[in-house]
Formats: C-alpha cells, sequence, structure tokens
C-alpha cells in the first residue's frame, strides 16, 4: 500500500484499506514502517492520509476495547482466584490481591479437582472422537452418494441442530433411564455424540464437497473400494475440517452443563468441571474463590489447547465449509 | 490409420450404451463405439455432450443403463474399475495431495497387486525415466507445476500397464503452450505404448491434431465417427459441420426454388446438376448452404465480375488479421454475415463493400429438417488451406 | 465375503446408519415423546399419568406470566442475534482490516475474543454475577464509581437484569460469529474488490454491494445458530441471574426447567418445550426466506 | 461382514471409551481410598472426608460440606469435631460397614436427591433442609427404632417429622431469624432501640439513610423464611389442617397484601435498596455489615458468630471488639401484631428400605444425630439451637458461651415453622417472586398477592 497511495489517483479508492488486496498483502511484508512512508508523500495526499489515520485509529480503538471487554473478565477471575480468604470482599475495593493466596486452589484441588479434570478430559477426548468416528462417514455419503432421498434426509438431520437439547431434556431423562445410561459416562458421551453429530455433518460435508470427485474416481480405478478411498485418499484432505469440528466439539463438550447436569446427577465420582465449579455455591454462601479458583482450572487446558490450535481452527473454518463461491 | 477394417479385431468396444441418471436426465443414447487395438479416439463435443459419462461408464466409475462395454472381447460389465485393467488421467489430474509423486503413482500397485515393495518401487522408477520425472518423485503435488502434475498423473496411469488408456480432457488445465507440447507428448507416448486409448476433449482443434479417429458426440448421441479429415471435408451433419473448424463452416439457411436449380432464401444460390440432385432429396424440407471460410474469394465490389462463380455483395464488418490470414466478416445484403479466409495481406478495410464469390466445389448441402449432409464437395478440389492451422490461436 | 462388503460399502445407509440410529434415540424419539407428553398431565412424583388433551396449552396461553416470559425471551434472543452478529461483524471486519494493513494488534483481538467462547457457560454465569455485585464490592460497580456512577442495579433492576444477561451472552458468542465471518470475508474473492472499484464503488458501496452479499451464507447459518442458541440459553441465565429479580430474566428454556426438574411437572415442561421447538422451527423457517438462500447452503 | 467399514472402527472407539471409562472409575476409586477395595490400615483414619468407618459393606449418604467432620473441608470448622467424634461412635458401633459420602451442588441437590428417590435410586440416607421434608415423605423410611424419646422434641419439629406415628427425619437443630442492628448507629437515631414496629423501622430508617453514607435496612428476598415473617405477624395463614392453601381466604389475603406493602414501603422510603432482590448469599448482608454499608438486616441466629464474630476478629483492619456493635431484637412487626420468627435448620433421613443390617446400620447413624448427647455437642460447637427440649434445658448437654443465646431462646418462643406439606415449596418460591417483583416495582403488592395465590392453588389443584 506504500507505493499505491501516491499512484493511486482516483481519490478515495485506498482510503479502504480493504480494497488493496494483492498490493498490500506485499506491502505486509515489507511494512511496520507503513505510516512514516505515506506521511512522507503527505503534500499531496494529505486529506487521505487523515483519513487513512483515522481509521487506523478507530481500529485501534476497536481492538483496545475489544481486548478490555473480552479479557478483563477473565483476568479477573485469575485475580479473584489468587486472594487470601476475605480478600475477595473486602473494602477497599482491589483489582489485584495485595498478596498472593494458593488457599482457594487448595481447596478445589481437595474437593475433587482431579476427578472433574479426568471426567472432563474422558469425555471430550472419547465424545470428540466419537462425534468424528460418526459424522466423518456420514458426512461422506451425503457428499458422495446419490439416493434418493438424499437432500431431504440431510435436511431432517439439520432440522436437528435447530432442536436445542434443553428442549428435549425431560424425555432426554426417560430415555437415559431406560437405557440404564443415567449416572453413566458413557451416556453422556453417546448423548453428546447424538446432539452434536448434526452440525459436525454440515460441517464436514461442506469439506467433503470441496474436494474434487476425480480423487474418488482415481483412487477407485486405484482399486480402492469406499472405505479405503476414504481412508487412503480423503481423509487426508479433510483433514482441517476434522480440526474444525474436533476443536468446536471440544469446547462445546468441555463446557456443556445442563445435560452433564441433568445426567451424572449427584455421582460426584462422575462430575465435570462444570458442575464442579458449580458446586462451590453452597448451603449459605458461595464460595467465590473456590469458583473463581475452579474456573481458572478449568478454563486453563482448554485455553492452552485452544491458544496452540486456534491458528489452524481459523484457518480450518476459512479453507472450506460454507461455499463462499 | 484411416482403415476402417481394424475395427473387425476392435478391442474395445461399446455397444448401444445408454445411461440415463434418476433424476430422468439421459446423459448417453444407443452410443456404440469400437476402437482396434492400439488405436487413440478422440470422443469431443461440447460440454454436457455425455462424453465424459461414457468414459466413465467405460472405466467402470458408472454403471450404463443398457448397453455393453467390452475388452479384449469380454463384457466387463459389472466389472470394478480395478479389474477392467484401463487407466484414467483426469482433467485436474486428481493426483492425491499428500502423497509424493512417487507415492501417487505406486498407490494402484499396493492397492491392487501383490508385488513386493521392491517391484512396486522399480515400476514407478522405470515410469517416472519414461516420463522424465525422476527428480520429482518425492515432491507433493502441491509443489508441482501444471505440466509436472500432468505427468505424474500419466505415470500413474501407465504404471499399471493398462490394456485400455482413458483420458478426460487432459490438457485442458494447461497454459497453451504446454498445451501443445503435452499433447505431442502424449501421441508419443500412445504410440509407442501401443495401448487403446479414448481421449476426451471439448476442444475440436486437440481433438482434429491427435485422434487417429474421432467420435462428435452431441446431447448423448453420437454425430459422426471417421478420420480428422473426413469429419472436417464431409462432416456427417450440420452439427459436426459447424462444430469441426475453425472458424466454423458458414451455414445460410434456403430453400430449393421452384425451378429447382436455385437456392433462395437468404441468399439465392444458383445451383449445378450435382447439387441440384442432392437438394432436390430435402426440397420440402428446406436447405442449408454451408461453405468453409477457406473457399469463397473476396473481390473489392469495383473490381470486375467473374461470372464462374456467384457472388454476392456484402459490406465488411471485422477484419481479423492472424498472421499469414486474415479472417474477414461480411454481413451480406441479403442479411446473413459470413466469414472468409483471405491471404494475410488483405487489402479489404472495415466498412468496404465487397463481394463474396462462392464456388460451387466448396458448397456442402443439409438438409433443413434434419440436419444430414445432403452433398460434400470433392475432396480433390478442396483449397489445400486447412482450419487447423489456428490451433494455436485458442 | 469381499464382494458382499463392498456391495454394502457402496449403499449409503451403512455410513449413515450410526447417525440415523443416534438421531432417533436421543433426537428424533425424545422430540416425539416431548410431544406426545405435553398432551399428559405426567409428573415426576406420581404415577397414573393421564392424557389431558391440549390442556397444557391452554394454561400456558390463559397464564399472563406465560406471556411476559415468552416476550423476555424474544427481547432477550433478538438483542442477542442482533448484537452478536453486528459485533462479530464489526470485529471479524475490524481484523480483516488490520491483517490486511499489517496493524499489530489483530493478533491478540482475535485470541481475546476467542478466549471468552471456551470458557463454559456457568462460569460465565457466576464470573459475571459476582463482577456485577451492586456494591463497591463488584468490579464493575467499583469502576463506575470512580466516575462517581452508581452504583448499579445491575442484577436487581428488571430492566438491567435482562440487559446484564445479553450482554454477558454476547460477551462469550461473539467469538463465534466473528470468526465464522471471518471465515466468510477471507473467501470473498479479492477480484470483485477490484471490480467494484474499477466500478468506482466507495467504501460503502463496496460492503454493501461486494461484502454484504457475499457473506449471505455465512450470515445466515451464523444467525440461524445463534438464534437458536440464545432462545435456549438455559446455563448462563440459570448461574447469573436464576431468572430474577422476580421473573424478570425468566426465558423460555429456564421456565421449562423449573416446571420439569422443580415442580416435576413434566407435562407442562413438555409443552413449553413443543412451544420452543416451534419457535425455533419457525424462525429458521423465516430466516430461509428472508436471506432467500434456498440452495447456497 | 463390516469389518474394514464403519462399525468396527465405532466399535473400537466405544470399547477403547469403555476401558477409559472403567479405568478412569478406578483411578478415582483408588483416588478416593474407597472403592472397590476396603483393605483400610490401621493407620488409615477412621473418618474422612469422603468414608465414614473402614468396614466392608458400603453404605451411601450424601450431605454438604457444611456437615463433613473435617475440619480443613468444613464450611462450619468450629463444629467439625463434634460431628467426627459422633460418626467415630458410629463406626466403632458398626465395623461391617462404612459410609460413602458424596458433597451434591449444593443448587440441585434437592431436585435431584427427589429425581432419584422417585426412580428408587436414592442414596442410603441423606441430610435434608427441615423444608423438604414433606416432598419426602413418601421415600423416608422411620427412624423410630433408632431414636429415643420421641415426644422430647419441639412441637414444630414432631409435627413436620412424623407421619402416623413414624418419625421420618432426624431434625438435627434450627434456628431462627432475628434483627441485627448496629447499636452504635440507632443509638444515634433511636435512643439506642431497636424499631420493634414497622412504622418505627421505617421512620429510624429513613433517618439513617439520610444522614448516613449506609443502607438502613436488608434482607434476603430471595429467602421465603427471611420475610414470611412479615405475613405471619399480619395473623396470616399458608394452609389449613388439610394441608391446602388458604391464601385466599380474606384474612390471609390481607395480610400478604399488607406484608407486600411493607416491602414496597421500605423500597419506596429508601430504607431498603432494591439491590436486595440481587442478594443470594445468606453470607453477604453481614459482609455489607461488616463493610459499614449496613445498619440493620434481617439474619439467622448463626450468624453472629459465624458470619459478625469469627471473620471481624480475622481481619486485620478492624479492631477486635467491634462485632459487639451488633446486637439483635425481634423482627419489627405491624403495630397491631405478634412478633414472629421462622424457624428453619435441618435434618437427616434415611432412605434404605427393608430391615437389613444395612438398613440398620444407616438409621443408627441418622438417628445419632438426634441423640441428646450427640446434638447438644454439635449445637454448643456451631452455635445452633438443639430440637430437644431437654437438650436445650441441660447445661451439661448444651452451654453454649456464644453471643445472645438467651436472645435466641426467647424469639424461638415465637418460632413459625413452615408447614409440612409438599405445597409448601410453591408457596416459598412464588413467595420470594412476589417479594423481588413488589421490591423491583414490577407489580403492585396488589396484584403479586394476586398472581401468587393464583398460582399456588393452580399448582395445587394440578398436582
Amino acid at each position: 500500500m506504500n507505493e499505491d497511495a501516491p499512484r493511486d489517483g482516483d481519490g478515495e479508492g485506498t482510503a479502504d484499506g480493504r480494497t488493496d488486496g494483492g498490493a498490500s498483502e506485499v506491502g505486509m511484508a515489507a511494512s511496520g514502517g507503513t505510516a512514516p512512508e505515506e506521511r512522507s508523500v503527505a503534500g499531496r495526499v494529505r486529506g487521505r492520509l487523515a483519513q487513512f489515520g483515522r481509521l487506523d485509529l478507530s481500529v485501534y480503538a476497536l481492538y483496545l476495547l475489544a481486548i478490555a471487554f473480552f479479557v478483563f473478565p477473565v483476568l479477573w477471575v485469575a485475580s479473584a482466584s489468587l486472594r487470601p480468604p476475605g480478600e475477595l470482599f473486602s473494602y477497599p475495593f482491589r483489582l489485584l490481591p495485595a498478596e498472593i493466596s494458593l488457599s482457594a486452589y487448595r481447596r478445589v484441588f481437595r474437593a475433587g479437582m482431579v476427578t472433574w479434570l479426568f471426567n472432563s478430559t474422558v469425555i471430550t477426548i472419547v465424545g470428540v472422537g466419537s462425534v468424528i468416528a460418526v459424522s466423518v462417514p456420514a458426512a461422506y455419503a451425503f457428499s458422495r452418494f446419490e439416493f434418493t432421498g438424499r437432500r431431504g434426509l440431510l435436511g431432517i438431520v439439520l432440522l436437528f441442530q435447530m432442536i436445542s437439547p434443553v428442549i428435549i431434556i425431560v424425555p432426554l431423562y426417560t430415555v437415559m433411564s431406560t437405557l440404564g445410561l443415567l449416572r453413566t459416562r458413557v451416556g453422556l458421551i453417546l448423548l453428546y455424540v447424538g446432539i452434536q453429530t448434526p452440525f459436525s455433518i454440515w460441517l464436514l460435508k461442506g469439506y467433503f464437497d470441496t474436494i474434487p470427485q476425480e480423487l474418488d474416481y482415481a483412487a477407485r480405478i486405484d482399486g480402492c473400494n469406499r472405505f479405503q478411498t476414504l481412508r487412503h485418499v480423503l481423509l487426508r484432505p479433510v483433514a482441517p475440517g476434522i480440526a474444525v469440528v474436533a476443536i468446536f466439539n471440544t469446547v462445546l463438550t468441555w463446557s456443556e452443563f445442563v445435560l452433564a447436569f441433568t445426567v451424572l446427577g449427584s455421582e460426584s465420582r462422575l462430575h465435570t468441571i462444570s458442575i464442579g465449579v458449580y458446586k462451590f455455591q453452597g448451603q449459605y454462601s458461595n464460595d467465590w474463590r473456590a469458583i473463581a479458583a475452579a474456573s481458572v482450572v478449568g478454563m486453563l487446558p482448554l485455553v492452552i489447547v485452544f491458544l496452540g490450535l486456534q491458528r489452524y481452527f481459523v484457518k480450518g473454518l476459512i479453507k472450506g465449509s460454507l461455499k463462499g463461491q | 490409420m484411416t482403415d476402417s477394417d481394424r475395427s473387425t479385431d476392435s478391442h474395445l468396444e461399446v455397444r448401444t450404451l445408454d445411461k440415463t441418471y434418476p433424476g430422468g436426465l439421459t446423459a448417453v443414447e444407443e452410443l456404440s463405439l469400437s476402437l482396434a487395438s492400439g488405436e487413440l479416439l478422440v470422443l469431443v463435443g461440447p460440454s454436457g455432450c455425455g462424453k465424459s459419462t461414457t468414459l466413465r461408464c467405460i472405466a467402470g466409475l458408472e454403471e450404463p443403463t443398457d448397453g455393453d462395454i467390452r475388452i479384449g472381447g469380454r463384457s466387463v460389465l459389472g466389472r470394478r474399475p480395478e479389474e477392467r485393467e484401463i487407466a484414467m488421467v483426469f482433467q485436474n489430474y486428481a493426483l492425491y495431495p499428500h502423497k509424493t509423486a512417487r507415492q501417487n503413482i505406486g498407490f494402484g500397485l499396493r492397492m491392487t497387486t501383490d508385488l513386493s515393495e521392491e517391484t512396486i518401487e522399480t515400476r514407478v522408477e522405470d515410469v517416472a525415466d519414461t516420463l522424465g520425472i525422476t527428480e520429482l518423485l518425492d515432491k507433493k503435488p502441491g509443489s508441482l507445476s501444471g505440466g509436472q502434475q500432468q505427468r505424474v498423473a500419466l505415470g500413474r496411469a501407465i504404471v499399471r500397464d493398462p490394456s485400455v488408456f482413458l483420458l478426460d480432457e487432459p490438457l485442458s488445465n494447461l497454459d497453451a503452450t504446454l498445451r501443445g507440447r503435452m499433447r505431442t507428448e502424449i501421441q508419443q507416448l500412445q504410440r509407442d505404448l501401443d495401448v487403446t486409448t479414448i481421449y476426451v476433449t471439448h476442444d475440436q482443434v486437440e481433438a482434429m491434431t491427435i485422434g487417429d479417429r474421432i467420435a462428435v458426440l452431441r446431447d448423448g448421441q453420437l454425430q459422426q465417427v471417421d478420420t480428422p479429415m473426413s469429419c472436417y471435408h464431409e462432416p456427417a451433419n450440420r452439427f459436426v459441420a459447424s462444430f469441426i473448424g475453425e472458424p466454423s463452416m458458414n451455414l445460410l439457411d434456403c430453400r430449393l426454388g421452384p425451378t429447382e436449380t436455385a437456392l433462395t432464401g437468404t441468399v439465392d444460390y444458383p445451383l449445378d446438376d450435382r447439387l441440384a440432385a442432392a437438394a432436390s432429396e430435402a426440397r420440402e424440407r428446406g436447405v442449408v448452404l454451408g461453405f468453409r471460410p477457406e473457399s469463397p474469394t473476396l473481390s473489392t465490389a469495383t473490381d470486375g465480375d467473374d461470372a464462374a462463380a456467384p457472388s454476392f455483395t456484402g459490406q465488411v464488418d471485422v477484419v481479423e488479421p492472424i498472421g499469414e490470414r486474415s479472417f474477414v466478416y461480411v454481413t451480406l445484403a441479403s442479411g446473413p454475415q459470413v466469414t472468409v479466409a483471405t491471404p494475410g495481406r488483405t487489402p479489404v478495410r472495415q466498412g468496404a463493400s465487397v463481394d463474396v464469390r462462392i464456388p460451387p466445389a466448396g458448397v456442402h448441402l443439409f438438409d433443413a429438417a434434419t440436419g444430414q449432409a445432403l452433398v460434400h464437395p470433392d475432396r480433390d478440389d478442396q483449397p489445400d488451406v486447412a482450419g487447423i492451422t489456428t490451433e494455436e490461436l485458442d | 465375503m469381499g464382494e458382499a462388503k463392498r456391495k454394502l460399502l457402496d449403499h449409503p445407509l451403512p455410513w449413515l446408519a450410526p447417525t440415523l440410529l443416534l438421531l432417533a434415540v436421543f433426537q428424533l424419539y425424545p422430540m416425539l415423546e416431548a410431544i406426545l407428553m405435553s398432551f399428559t398431565n405426567e409428573t415426576l412424583v406420581r404415577t397414573g399419568t393421564q392424557f389431558v388433551g391440549p390442556e397444557q396449552y391452554i394454561r400456558l396461553a390463559t397464564d399472563p406470566e406465560f406471556w411476559d416470559m415468552l416476550r423476555v425471551t424474544a427481547i432477550f434472543a433478538f438483542s442477542s442475534v442482533v448484537l452478536h452478529v453486528l459485533l462479530g461483524l464489526i470485529l471479524a471486519l475490524a481484523i480483516d482490516y488490520g491483517v490486511r494493513r499489517g496493524l499489530p494488534g489483530h493478533l491478540t483481538t482475535r485470541v481475546s475474543v476467542l478466549l471468552a467462547w471456551i470458557v463454559p457457560g456457568i462460569i460465565i454465569g457466576l464470573v459475571w454475577k459476582v463482577m456485577l455485585v451492586e456494591n463497591q464490592f463488584g468490579a464493575v460497580n467499583h469502576f463506575l464509581g470512580l466516575l462517581n456512577i452508581g452504583p448499579v442495579p445491575f442484577r436487581s433492576d428488571p430492566t438491567l437484569a435482562l440487559v446484564s444477561t445479553i450482554i454477558a451472552g454476547t460477551w462469550r458468542g461473539t467469538a463465534f460469529t466473528m470468526i465464522m465471518i471471518y471465515g466468510g470475508l477471507q473467501r470473498v474473492p479479492q477480484r470483485l474488490y477490484e471490480a467494484a472499484r474499477v466500478d468506482g464503488a466507495g467504501r460503502w458501496a463496496r460492503f454493501r454491494h461486494v461484502t454484504l452479499p457475499q457473506l449471505k451464507p455465512v450470515l445466515f447459518v451464523t444467525t440461524v445458530l445463534v438464534t437458536i442458541y440464545s432462545l435456549n440459553t438455559f446455563d448462563l441465565i440459570f448461574a447469573l441471574t436464576g431468572g430474577g429479580p422476580g421473573r424478570a430474566t425468566q426465558v423460555l428454556a429456564l421456565f421449562m426447567y423449573q416446571e420439569a426438574f422443580q415442580d416435576y411437572a413434566l407435562g407442562r415442561g413438555a409443552a413449553i418445550a413443543v412451544v420452543m421447538l416451534v419457535a425455533n422451527l419457525l424462525l429458521t423457517g423465516v430466516y430461509l426466506y428472508a436471506f432467500d438462500v434456498g440452495d447456497e447452503i | 461382514m463390516l469389518d474394514g467399514g464403519i462399525y468396527p472402527k465405532r466399535r473400537e472407539v466405544l470399547l477403547a471409551g469403555g476401558a477409559a471409562i472403567a479405568g478412569g472409575l478406578a483411578g478415582c476409586a483408588g483416588e478416593n481410598d474407597g472403592g472397590q477395595s476396603s483393605q483400610f490400615d490401621e493407620s488409615d483414619p477412621t473418618v474422612t472426608h469422603e468414608r465414614f468407618g473402614k468396614g466392608e459393606t458400603s453404605l451411601t449418604y450424601q450431605t454438604s460440606t457444611f456437615y463433613t467432620p473435617i475440619e480443613a473441608e468444613s464450611d462450619q470448622p468450629a463444629a467439625a469435631p463434634a460431628l467426627k467424634t459422633q460418626h467415630e461412635e458410629w463406626a466403632e458401633n458398626h465395623p461391617d460397614y462404612r459410609i460413602e459420602v458424596n458433597y451434591p451442588a449444593f443448587g440441585q441437590w434437592k431436585d435431584n436427591l427427589l429425581t432419584s428417590a422417585a426412580e428408587g435410586n436414592a442414596p442410603d440416607g441423606s441430610t435434608l433442609d427441615s423444608k423438604w421434608v414433606a416432598d419426602f415423605y413418601e421415600y423416608l423410611q422411620p427412624l423410630n427404632d433408632h431414636v429415643e424419646d420421641i415426644d422430647d422434641f419441639f412441637p414444630f419439629v414432631r409435627e413436620t417429622a412424623m407421619r402416623d406415628g413414624d418419625l421420618l427425619a432426624a431434625w438435627k437443630y434450627t434456628g431462627c431469624r432475628c434483627l441485627y442492628y448496629r447499636q452504635d448507629i440507632l443509638d444515634r437515631y433511636n435512643d439506642g432501640d431497636p424499631p420493634a414496629t414497622w412504622e418505627e423501622l421505617l421512620a429510624v430508617g429513613q433517618d439513617i439513610v439520610e444522614n448516613e453514607d449506609m443502607d438502613a435496612y436488608m434482607f434476603q428476598s430471595s429467602s421465603a423464611l427471611a420475610s414470611l415473617p412479615y405475613f405471619w405477624s399480619s395473623g396470616g395463614e399458608l394452609v389449613d389442617s388439610e394441608g391446602a392453601p388458604v391464601l385466599d381466604r380474606s384474612g390471609n389475603r390481607q395480610a400478604l397484601v399488607s406484608a407486600l406493602q411493607f416491602v414496597r414501603d421500605l423500597v419506596d422510603t429508601g430504607v431498603t435498596p432494591q439491590r436486595v432482590a440481587s442478594v443470594e448469599e445468606v453470607e453477604a448482608l453481614p459482609r455489607e455489615g461488616r463493610a459499614g454499608n449496613l445498619a440493620m438486616f434481617i439474619g439467622n441466629n448463626d450468624q453472629i458468630e459465624r458470619n459478625l464474630k469469627n471473620p471481624v476478629q480475622q481481619d486485620d483492619d478492624v479492631p477486635d471488639d467491634r462485632w459487639e456493635r451488633w446486637r439483635v431484637a425481634k423482627i419489627p412487626r405491624p403495630a397491631d401484631g405478634e412478633h414472629t420468627t421462622g424457624v428453619g435448620g435441618w435434618a437427616e433421613g434415611a432412605f434404605r428400605e427393608g430391615n437389613s443390617d444395612g438398613a440398620a446400620a444407616m438409621k443408627d447413624f441418622i438417628g445419632k444425630f438426634v441423640a441428646p448427647e450427640a446434638m447438644g455437642r454439635y449445637c454448643e460447637a456451631a452455635a445452633l439451637l438443639p430440637t430437644r427440649e431437654s437438650v436445650f434445658n441441660d447445661s451439661d448437654l448444651y452451654d453454649p458461651d456464644t453471643p445472645y443465646q438467651d436472645r435466641f431462646r426467647e424469639f424461638l418462643r415465637d418460632g413459625v415453622a413452615r408447614p409440612a406439606r409438599p405445597i409448601y415449596s410453591t408457596i416459598a418460591s412464588e413467595y420470594t417472586v412476589a417479594i423481588e417483583n413488589v421490591v423491583t416495582g414490577q407489580s403492585s403488592p396488589e396484584s403479586a398477592a394476586e398472581t401468587m395465590i393464583a398460582n399456588v392453588n393452580e399448582e395445587y389443584e394440578a398436582t
């Protein structure tokens, strides 16, 4: 964009960085010193630069606002969790703890945090794995088979995405009870798979659709049956989609509360992080420090995993799925 | 290789093939083809004409609704692709993106044979050597150029030593220069391997240059199967006439005049006996007058009248110089626009009035209703300018 | 064996069977059961369920509190959807702008927003609850106090309580819309912008005539999902206000849960569930019509 | 036939998942040093947070961290040793049994317990809020053979805990609500006297709000028991002897409207801030009191010890005797009304059916909570009030040195127990909704009362 500014004569064209497109990609690599360079031609294009600056400034302001809005609660929880007893609700208000205390964490771990972490981890890993194991073949079928009622069936599957599990929680409870799945992890996992599959199928089908059918043909000519085609040929190209689905479902599963609470009931050995946190709302008072500490511990694994993978998540989302023409 | 008798010991035979999709769409209808061993047949037609469907039926990727497909004299219906001894190359190459070129080429052997790793390795390397891609073997498709990918795709096809080779628009993803080179290479390879080949393309120029014979397909129906020259000079019908040849044949809708010695309509064209006899077959239905852009001559209106051929006045719309020749688009006074090929340094200018002289020796007549050819010019009389020299232009 | 297996694999059923089975057991059957149950007086604590016809629905329709809750739910869902999509769109555009301009900070922003998304809903409810405590112990009121505002009754004022739940919900959900829309923006072909510029379109015109139409499918899906999500929000409100003060933030999902699991009136809960179900489907239909996306999805 | 297809994959996944879960269960069990193995060493303590006793056969029991016998885990550490002694005694008498203890999430404890009881999956025993007892009559097992001298319980205890001569719950302690006030503030505005009537409260409250930088009076609007005295003191009754709600009878309706009108007046005059509608924690009000924000509030009798005396003494910023500024008084009443207070407390119940040894062991465990010695020991330590007359009067068993015990005994005489009827749950939740609606101005007292009456009656008719 640096060279663009003087060259481009159409008045307002470059005012929008959006449109710089390819040029800005190139400019970006060498950028960093964008602003000074622009200023060097300020004489001629002062008006436009003022606009540049204004837009940049407002975008920066937006960034700051967004970061403050979105990060503050998380940091505040962290700060609350590190306080000694009594300091959280002492007066005057303190943003940061006067002294660091790990007593809330000790309490949380004594109360069964290891169990909750373990349960959440098992349920998430097995659950997400199962979602993928179920939805990949289904998405493949919807993408690759021509059969009567395919569109209709896909529509029906998607329709289930419109049904929130909260709505059917009462009969679900009966179903789980009948199947003997109440108070079991398997039951909860199966339930999650049943509920999260439609959206996963829909996402994955989008990825399958981006893979040319010729790849399937080539594989068949090379002697693959459909299963082998999926395994040897298609699985790798849809891997970004699988990653997106995995991350999506991990977030959903890890943080799910209502179903876990309903299915697992009072079986505290099976409780997950969400339930664990909730348990610190006590008989006479809420143990806010413990809630904060449990929240931090509960979020941490997901935050770490997510910070590591968010790049792939975003990339995967960009890569396929929704038709953007 | 125009000897039609080779079809008697045909290696690949398609008999009255029908393919109708569940939705009711008929992709291919009553299609019959017969290829001699080692022959290269080009299946050509506009997109959606059913050529790729035909190819996929032969490959076993789709089941025909009716008809038979025989390879080496035996029906292959119901057999799986890998059992048909065929290999296929796709328009977009369909290379497995996560496998190296080596793995791509060897994959089929690994899946279908019990060959040892070493044998597979040797065969892959032999093929790579043939195609000159040895140094690319450990790269993945993503880091290969279009031409290199094309070669890997070919390698994947020939490593299995197929008895029938199916190429589906193999060149259309390449740029013009590369296309010309690859075309020659494929031709060369096909001859060397002496493998029966069906080559699908929508590009008639490609079809003309590469095929031993070409089969022209339209709306799922076979129009003509013949050598490229025959298709060009003796198109079986109006569609083939307009499809083969660049620029297309001029086609003017006429009727047979009351005296049956002249056509009337968009142009009034006197007929000699030979033409009149042919035209009389379609006297009720109307006649289409066709001539290749190469056959007429142009003269400026002020030139003296040469009575050897009927002449029509018109005005030049556009002159397209392409080097040794130019194409002149002329709107005739009676209405229709015709294309005329002239020598490169034609003096005509846009807007000039010209006479277009159409010699009877270059005239094709078609039945206006059925489209069937009524008469073709004698081959010997044709001017020796082939339309196919424009091939590099597209 | 091999041949039979291949035949089987060539049929879509084996591929779809696990999905269909799971959906039938965990979605279809419970849904039908809910509909059936809504015509009975089934309770959790008493046997002898009777078929009572549309009585539960009549009760609901004649209960003024139900209409209040419907209104609360509608306000909550509508505001949430608008805020989610608008904020998500703005953030996506800003981050996209930053990426293209090479402004530092866009990654931090993106990660911050996404961070909020992965925090479990129940934790969000509790965290906001303690942040919004209505005296100087509450973080937000403390800061407002520094500006000589407040203390603001975030949770005890009926209107503010609803606003608080909407904001907390938006805090969590914006990441989803942002990331979906950001993904959509990346797939808008550059040449369209170039073409629009050549045609003399200004920034707004380009946004209006290129960006928005190209984002339509993404916006559709996002809006549908966010709507359904908002309409059925439970954990967050449950933890943040518990439906209070009074019933000022009592959304249908909460009402249903209370009817079914606190009053043990399964039949009544089911009737509310069916109402919610119909609302979900109706809105999806409306969106389908409004966005006119039909085949693009 | 599906080898290599998707099924094996699913099966593998499920098997793997199953294995992981089985492993997980084993892991947890090991961690909780309970589980399948009952090989306890000599060195293992008899009573831990999750297990009472070391016997072969396990019984299940749910309670709150408020009642854990382990000081470090307890929300009420002072009382933990008493419970520990009690459980150790039980363990000694029942060497074949051990109790696996579960601490459910408080918010859903009752709902889960009721659901599982309805399914026949209730734990063998559980702690219960005294107000839940009526909802569990169907499932609770009689304790008569395991509790001595049932007639010794206060009448309101027997009324709630007994059905057809069967003692169904061991009501282990009680408590009452009262007015906590800052003596130093009232010295300035009411000659040191706490307000006795609503009028006085409104008057002195307005003085305080006008002159001090603090709120005058708060009560926990989410707790029915904290504000039901307004209704009772106005002469209201909730249910008749049949257990049917009688709010629509004119006197009761009038009492309800006056109670709600009083609440409205409190808010309108600014004596009570609207934000009481967001107060959920019992601890929240004393916390504000400690911070100097609040002059008067309605609290539990045990809060003087738990939320005022001890925390204030721990807080370095405040001199140690500051808690003494807090005094207790009767809850203000209407000028023409009687003083009443709500009595609550917690109970224990056995769910294990039959006469097996296991059931007996559990009933023994439950019964022990109300054995005079154990009750005295516990109530003394926890600053709570016993439910047995004999314990109350026997200073050998019960002699707490917590402040204001005499006053609490006095208040308790006017104690009204919540009706031991299933409909009470609905009444309580509708009452709090009505109070909150009035506090936040969403309804007038009259319309809030009408809505409440209609909802309660409808619920009663429906079940």
